[in-house]
């Protein structure tokens, strides 16, 4: 858990809608939970699952990643192999005992700073509800 | 059967249609068997079949690139050849298969086998090669499918059972990295694992790290494990490292119904993508 | 040893009244690298850019780290003011504290503070292993090449030689033109559009900045902006256009007459031929698949029985300058160009379809373009408009609209957009062709959106008594010499039936044939219809995903002439921006491979959108080689690479792992 | 002339029970231009169809046009937007007789009300009877007269009907009718 | 080779039309395709269900799929309403709960669905084997329902060919016409005569126009509309059955060539197609 309570999130925005979807969500002052750490990536599709590996190693209880939706990606089809890459490493951290719930893939433009908040408070309920790792209580 | 592989082999020295005949021979142990590089006619006559010819062979041609060479494939082992076909590793033209039919193989370490089959045959599709330019057909039953029986029972656990039982495993390895040496999947130049700059893995042998190196290997064979059970025979401390690779080849079935090396054509699900699916996996 | 430089932003109380900042300063001074800490209400104000040249020339700063808003807002300002204090821009990393830490967490100031510091540790972590990054100038080729000879072709290659530029027009056909050459009048102004376009056309033959290739195709294109390597195939012509006057006697007295495609085979040309009077260059060529010459020669090498045809050769005996070349081959030529302007057009719709109409099943139902031909004083009929089938002319006349548009089910979802337009006009036309004709005009929506487009409409109705309906037509059908046209009037609601002449058919515009193969070669993506794709369709119309490959004309989408004109001038504007400059400066961050590390997978050649990955021989093994013209740094390779072999500069492996191994330490 | 307050709840009914998207139609009217029927209805499928996006429930559901459709087919195989408009028309047709409304056409209401019956009762259509019944019940009971001696030379109308009740499909109408209520 | 279909005849074809099942059993008979008729067989419902719900309008059709679904052969009508109802029905119980609704209503189980056939698309497949040549020029009429609905027809919607292409086989010059599939007025014969006349008297007229000399047909409602509300001295209007008869040379007689109101034997003597009173 974080210092200062509640469930540690990485989050993993494309720069082009997601990250400024961000932006938008700070321009509109769309509050959400403080525990989240963006990083800033090209593309969903950059998104190597080493990265998202390594955080949870890092002690993270929940990753998200977020990209242009469907149709959208700056790169015209990166999101396109994000979704495949994410849809097989749910399973597998799931099958090691990492619930799949908490490795998340969001798409979130540039307009969308509510759905941005939403998402990040949405998903730290849902790992509030799942516990800490490793030891849910 | 056995004199049929032995005549392939050295009609094919002789006539110099290859340089080299890998197939199986009688270790040691006078029990198991252990692979033989047969390059004259005459070391052909050593050359056995039978159910302990467990291993493997056409991981071997990742050191013959480019040079003509006949090998001796099982049906999983037949799919390596695609795999590495695909993956621009070896020239289909180079490699003479002299594929066998499978009824299965037993268990064999050194000075032991069992009676009972691997459990991973109960998981093969294939009693044919995939590829083959000569097929030599082996008397025998194949034992009825299985499926994924060990995977499904964890499956079932909990998510903490499943933690526990895998932290179990992996504070057992010892990074001693056999696995990948006799993967066939496995023959990156230099191995992100033992990369220092970045160092991906820590040095430290601790479930954690060791966490991070079975995740990634079994995620890198996503959609290319042929499943011919090597990782999990050599390990010497015994993790059932083919659970991971058949839970991501049943997913990959299930998601993108693609099975690997049964072709050298279809794209893997990581080189190509459909625009409507998976919104519900997400 | 790295020396960073921590510059925290108040910006003004956005920032500072929500996060701690001097603590901030406090936290962070001390992590391994930073040198020096600065703190000012608005770092992105002269003063506060000012700060940071001074403290990079000052303590000899090697990175700096800006804590303030986010990088989409003053990235640009800061890498800016680093490099003028003669830091690498690519040196400078920022924290955002603003829209992702103060702004959306005002209701906890500590929660805020405390994340501010990871925010800031984070992007120090990452700094220490950026590299200086300098982009690779692109040399450019300042020469332009436009493929398709039609209106929005000859304006973009009309305007990129009046730049003082050179360009090369590619044309299919033997003549540019396209489909406005086939055209009599053009709405809503009524010129002649010969009479408007063969000055265009011959300024393109005698412009000494544009090379003409006509009967020429585009075969391949390699390469990328600035520098395209496109082969292109001239078609043997079997006339040396060097020597050809273009006299004319050959077109004339050759005996072998075929339909002629130009006028959609409402009329015939000769085997060796112009294909209108006005065409450039008025050079001819020889129709290989009609010649009686060629036929012969086949026949002989055929080696066959029987009757020989005749020789012929009479254009060859007749010709002046002896200017017929039977061994002419195909000759494949390779340029360079700098940019290349797609213009490739349109098609007409084959509305044959739609059985109920009976078109090319009953004579006199023609299409829009088709009765262009007969209007024309060049085409088959002299301009006199006649009946197909019996040669009499028409004087009940009814058009019927969307003959392929705005139908789901058998055609195009679409609206052509300039259907409606030439229907009014040839209701106009005809009238004054011809005072007893009576026109009726079956349409759905009247489209008439333009400048003096609807008052353009309006003359059809009041001057020239063209009777609109409101409606589709079910049916077409022969009776007592007539055609019958079976509709409905949806605006009183009750079924027509009109006995006319002629039926002309409004044929839905569709992209010419060959468009999606011009798109492969050059990488730029079609839609459903095969309409090519803009890279944006409101704010880069022009442009596609492909740097320095421009769209113009029908091909985008159907229009009229003005819009072609105008976007074969939008399509030179953007191309002369490009050859405007000496080099281009691409974004240094791209991909680039270590080849010791490469395992020749070959699965980022598969994931790249931007076919910029091939590969190379490098110590005997074949390993991946990314074309930094091409690459745009998405990185997708550099995900799917299992040996880590692919990085993205300003996105690597070390920068990201850096950032995450900082969190919560 | 009556104002006309669009509504879309009629659409939606409509919709629903046909299985097909009336928003679709964009009135080109190429179904009733080719209708061979519309002579002799009030509106015309586009006209219904209209109706019913407008939500003009009562004039839709007491038009003559529902009933004579006679299931050509001409408009769904012509209309640009895929519509089964036969579909459409037939389903106002079953709102309309499930709510008992008197039908716009009398005569071919009870021609089919006729027709089922003799299928319910004698399991086939005995044509002469068919005609018979009719007449009398239609009030025109010399309609088609002048053709039945002469069918009857040629021996085309059989004298004696086939008989064999079909029960369940007896049944099957009179439930179909009560789920009217 | 001997086909064998299970033979559906409708309720015309054992009145008004019975020539054309006469006609339709002795030709194929003659081109050794057994005709088994489907054993007491219910009224396909016609246009009457149209507008009575989906369970009354499956019912039916749904009682004589299942019937040749025991048979365990195709089954086939040479009334093109039959056809069209029994394509129709088969398509959509191909949806379970349509399916599962239907049964319910008949009590009993459809089991697998029969393909269903309509005879010119058997008569396409058999190689013509005329016997006395058919020197005649003919209107092919389809009618409404051998092509339309989309999903239930056989052929070009707005210019179909099979029956042109099958008479031509069999030695007659088929013209080409506009009015191949207009409509002739269904079964409104009824309820609404004047619908019928207008719209079968304009079918023929096009046909004279196109310079017919006869129609044929291949459903009983063209027929009968064209056949008795139009004028005695109109084209004449025969079953694609009678026309393939008479190039078998099977006599007017067994063709039942006597029952129609516009009398083709003037015709067809002329033409030496019938030779005997």
């Amino acid at each position: 858990m974080d210092m200062n309570g509640g469930p540690r999130i990485v989050g993993f925005l494309c720069n082009w809608c997601s990250y400024a979807g961000a932006d938008m969500a700070g321009t509109s002052r769309m509050s959400y939970p403080p525990n989240i750490r963006i990083i800033r990536v090209p593309c969903s599709g950059r998104v190597d699952p080493l990265l998202v590996v390594k955080s949870f190693q890092q002690g993270a209880d929940g990753v998200l990643v977020a990209g242009c939706h469907p149709g959208d990606c700056h790169y015209t089809e990166g999101n396109y192999y994000a979704r495949r890459r994410f849809a097989l490493l749910r399973p597998l951290l799931d099958f090691v005992g990492i619930e799949q719930e908490r490795l998340r893939l969001e798409w979130v433009s540039a307009s969308e700073g509510r759905k941005f908040s939403r998402a990040v408070a949405s998903f730290q309920e849902e790992l509030e509800r799942l516990g800490p790792r490793g030891h849910r209580g | 059967m056995v004199e049929e592989v032995r005549d392939k082999a050295r009609e094919l020295l002789s006539a110099g249609t290859v340089e080299c005949v890998i197939g199986y021979e009688r270790a040691t142990d006078g029990i198991t068997a252990r692979p033989l590089f047969a390059y004259s006619p005459e070391e052909a006559d050593r050359f056995i079949l039978d159910r302990t010819c467990v291993h493997n062979l056409a991981r071997y041609l990742l050191d013959r690139k480019g040079k003509p060479t006949a090998v001796v494939v099982k049906p999983c082992d037949s799919r390596t050849i695609n795999l590495l076909v695909h993956e621009n590793q070896i020239e289909r033209d180079k490699v003479f298969a002299i594929g066998v039919t499978c009824p299965g193989v037993v268990e064999a370490h050194w000075g032991e086998t069992t009676e009972g089959l691997q459990s991973r045959c109960g998981s093969c599709p294939l009693e044919v090669p995939v590829v083959y330019d000569h097929l030599i057909t082996v008397p025998g039953e194949r034992q009825p499918r299985t499926g994924f029986p060990e995977l499904e029972k964890l499956e079932a656990m909990s998510p903490q059972e499943r933690l526990e039982f895998w932290q179990q495993q992996f504070q057992r390895c010892i990074r001693c990295y056999a696995c990948r040496q006799v993967c066939p999947g496995c023959y990156c130049p230099i191995c992100f694992v033992d990369q220092l700059d970045p160092m991906w893995v820590g040095i430290k042998i601790a479930p954690p790290e060791n966490q991070v190196w079975h995740l990634i290997r079994a995620f890198h064979l996503a959609g290319r494990c042929i499943e011919c059970g090597e990782c999990q025979r050599v390990c010497p401390v015994n993790i059932p490292l083919m659970l991971l690779n058949q839970k991501l080849t049943a997913e990959v079935e299930g998601m993108f119904d693609f099975r690997p090396g049964l072709d050298a054509e279809t794209l893997p699900p990581f080189a190509t993508f459909r625009k409507e699916e998976l919104e519900a996996e997400r | 040893m790295v020396k960073v430089g921590v510059f925290l932003c108040h910006c003004g109380r956005n920032i500072s009244e929500v996060v701690d900042v001097p603590r901030v300063a406090e936290a962070v001074r001390h992590l391994p690298g930073v040198t020096y800490v600065d703190e000012n209400k608005y770092m992105c104000s002269e003063p506060g850019q000012a700060a940071i040249r001074q403290a990079i020339t000052e303590h000899g700063l090697t990175r700096v780290v800006v804590a303030s808003c986010s990088p989409r807002m003053h990235e640009i300002t800061f890498r800016r003011a680093a490099a003028q204090a003669g830091l690498n821009p690519y040196l400078v990393e920022m924290a955002n504290l603003r829209e992702h830490c103060s702004w959306v967490h005002a209701d906890d100031h500590e929660a805020a503070t405390l994340k501010a510091i990871e925010l800031v540790k984070k992007a120090v972590a990452r700094i220490s292993y950026n590299e200086p990054l300098t982009p690779q100038p692109i040399p450019m080729t300042r020469r332009a090449l436009v493929i398709g000879g039609g209106i929005a072709g000859i304006q973009a290659a009309l305007d990129i030689a009046a730049a003082g530029h050179q360009v090369t027009l590619v044309e299919r056909e033997s003549t540019i033109g396209g489909r406005m050459a086939q055209l009599d009048k053009t709405f809503p102004t009524l010129d002649c559009s010969s009479c408007i376009l063969t000055p265009k056309m011959v300024e393109v033959a005698q412009n000494p900045n544009i090379e003409l290739l006509t009967y020429s195709e585009v075969e391949s294109v390699s390469g990328f902006v600035g520098s395209f390597e496109v082969q292109i195939r001239k078609r043997a012509t079997l006339v040396d256009h060097v020597k050809c006057t273009g006299c004319g006697i050959c077109w004339e007295k050759c005996p072998e007459k075929v339909p002629s495609e130009f006028d959609l085979a409402r009329g015939k040309r000769s085997s060796i031929y112009i294909p209108f009077p006005q065409a450039v260059p008025v050079k001819p060529v020889v129709d290989q698949v009609h010649c009686r010459y060629i036929k012969y020669q086949e026949f002989e090498a055929s080696g066959a029985e029987g009757k020989k045809p005749p020789q012929c050769r009479i254009c060859e005996k007749l010709c002046p300058p002896q200017a017929l070349a039977w061994d002419q081959e195909d000759e494949a030529v390779t340029e360079k160009f700098g940019a290349i302007v797609v213009a490739t057009g349109y098609d007409p719709f084959d509305p044959t379809v739609y059985g109920e109409f009976g078109y090319g099943q009953y004579p006199d139902v023609i299409t829009g373009l088709e009765l262009e031909r007969l209007l024309s004083a060049s085409g088959p009929t002299e301009g006199h408009v006649l009946r197909p089938s019996d040669g009499t002319p028409p004087k009940t006349v009814v058009f019927l609209s969307c003959i392929g548009s705005r139908d789901e089910e058998r055609g195009k979802a679409y609206c052509s957009q300039i259907c409606c337009m030439y229907m009014a006009k040839h209701a106009i036309v005809l009238k004054e062709h011809d005072p007893e004709v009576q026109s009726y005009i079956f349409y759905i929506d009247n489209r008439a959106v333009g400048k003096g487009y609807e008052e353009f409409s309006r003359r059809a109705q009041e001057d020239a008594g063209a009777v609109y309906l409101r409606g589709r037509v079910a049916k077409v059908f022969p009776q007592d010499g007539k055609l019958v046209v079976m509709g409905e009037d949806s605006l009183i609601g009750r079924q027509v039936e009109i006995a006319a002449d002629m039926v002309v058919l409004a044929a839905a515009v569709v992209p010419s044939r060959g468009a999606d193969e011009v798109a492969r070669m050059l990488n730029i993506s079609y839609d459903s219809d095969h309409f090519l794709v803009e890279a944006h369709p409101k704010l880069r119309p022009v442009e596609t995903h492909t740097d320095g490959v421009f769209l113009a004309g029908a091909c985008v989408s159907p229009c009229d002439v003005p819009q072609s004109v105008s976007r074969g001038s939008a399509a030179a504007a953007k191309t002369l921006a490009l050859l405007s400059k000496e080099t281009l400066v691409g974004e240094p961050t791209t991909a680039v491979v270590d080849a010791l590390r490469c395992s020749g997978c070959q699965l980022c050649l598969e994931v790249c959108p931007f076919n910029a990955i091939s590969t190379q021989v490098v110590a005997g093994r074949t390993v991946a080689s990314v074309n930094e013209g091409l690459c745009k740094g998405c990185g997708l390779c550099s995900a799917v690479c299992r040996p880590a072999a692919i990085g993205v500069k300003g996105s690597t492996h070390k920068q990201l792992l850096a950032e995450v191994a900082s969190l919560w330490t | 002339m009556q104002s006309v307050i669009p509504t879309s709840g009629f659409r939606v009914e409509v919709e629903r029970e046909s299985g097909e998207v009336i928003s679709r139609c964009y009135q080109c009217g190429k179904c009733t231009a080719g209708c061979p029927a519309a002579f002799a209805m009030d509106g015309g499928p586009r006209w219904l169809l209209r109706a019913v996006q407008l939500g003009m429930r009562s004039e839709a559901l007491d038009s003559t046009t529902i009933w004579m459709c006679l299931f050509c087919s001409a408009c769904h195989a012509r209309c640009p937007a895929g519509i089964d408009i036969p579909r459409v028309l037939e389903t106002v047709r079953h709102i309309s007789l499930k709510e008992r409304r008197p039908p716009a056409s009398k005569e071919v209401a009870l021609f089919h009300r006729i027709f089922l019956g003799q299928v319910a009762g004698l399991g086939r259509v005995h044509e002469l009877g068919l005609g018979g019944t009719y007449n009398l019940r239609s009030g025109h009971p010399l309609a088609n007269i002048g053709l039945v001696p002469r069918m009857l030379a040629r021996r085309k109308l059989p004298l004696l009907p086939y008989r064999k009740k079909v029960r369940w499909f007896k049944r099957l109408l009179s439930e179909e009718k009560k789920s009217g209520d | 080779m001997t086909k064998q279909v299970a033979y559906f005849p409708g309720c015309a074809l054992e009145g008004s039309a019975r020539e054309y099942d006469v006609s339709t059993r002795r030709v194929f008979a003659a081109l050794g395709v057994e005709l088994l008729e489907v054993p007491d067989w219910v009224c396909c419902g016609a246009s009457s269900t149209h507008g009575r719900g989906q369970e009354v309008a499956l019912a039916l059709p749904a009682h004589a799929l299942r019937a040749a679904s025991q048979m365990g052969l195709p089954l086939m009508s040479p009334c093109a309403m039959c056809y069209s109802r029994f394509k129709l029905a088969s398509l959509e119980l191909a949806h379970p709960e349509a399916r599962a609704r239907t049964e319910a209503a008949l009590g009993q189980d459809i089991g697998e669905l029969p393909s269903v056939l309509h005879p010119l698309q058997v008569l396409d497949e058999i190689a013509p084997q005329a016997t006395v040549p058919l020197d005649i020029k003919v209107a092919s009429y389809y009618g409404c329902l051998l092509v339309r609905p989309p999903a239930a027809g056989f052929d070009d919607q707005e210019n179909p060919t099979i029956m042109d292409r099958i008479v031509a086989g069999w030695g007659a010059q088929p013209v080409s016409w506009a009015f191949k599939t207009e409509c002739c007025g269904a079964g409104m014969a009824l309820a609404r005569p004047d619908m019928v006349a207008r719209l079968s008297r304009r079918v023929l007229e096009q046909a004279r126009q196109a310079g017919a000399e006869v129609v044929v047909v291949a459903c009983p409602m063209c027929q009968a509309n064209l056949d008795l509300y139009t004028g005695e001295k109109d084209t004449p209007v025969l079953y694609i059955t009678q026309l393939i008869g008479l190039a078998l040379g099977l006599s007017p007689r067994e063709l039942m060539l006597g029952r129609h109101l516009i009398n083709p034997l003037p015709l067809l003597r002329a033409k030496g197609l019938v030779n005997h009173g």
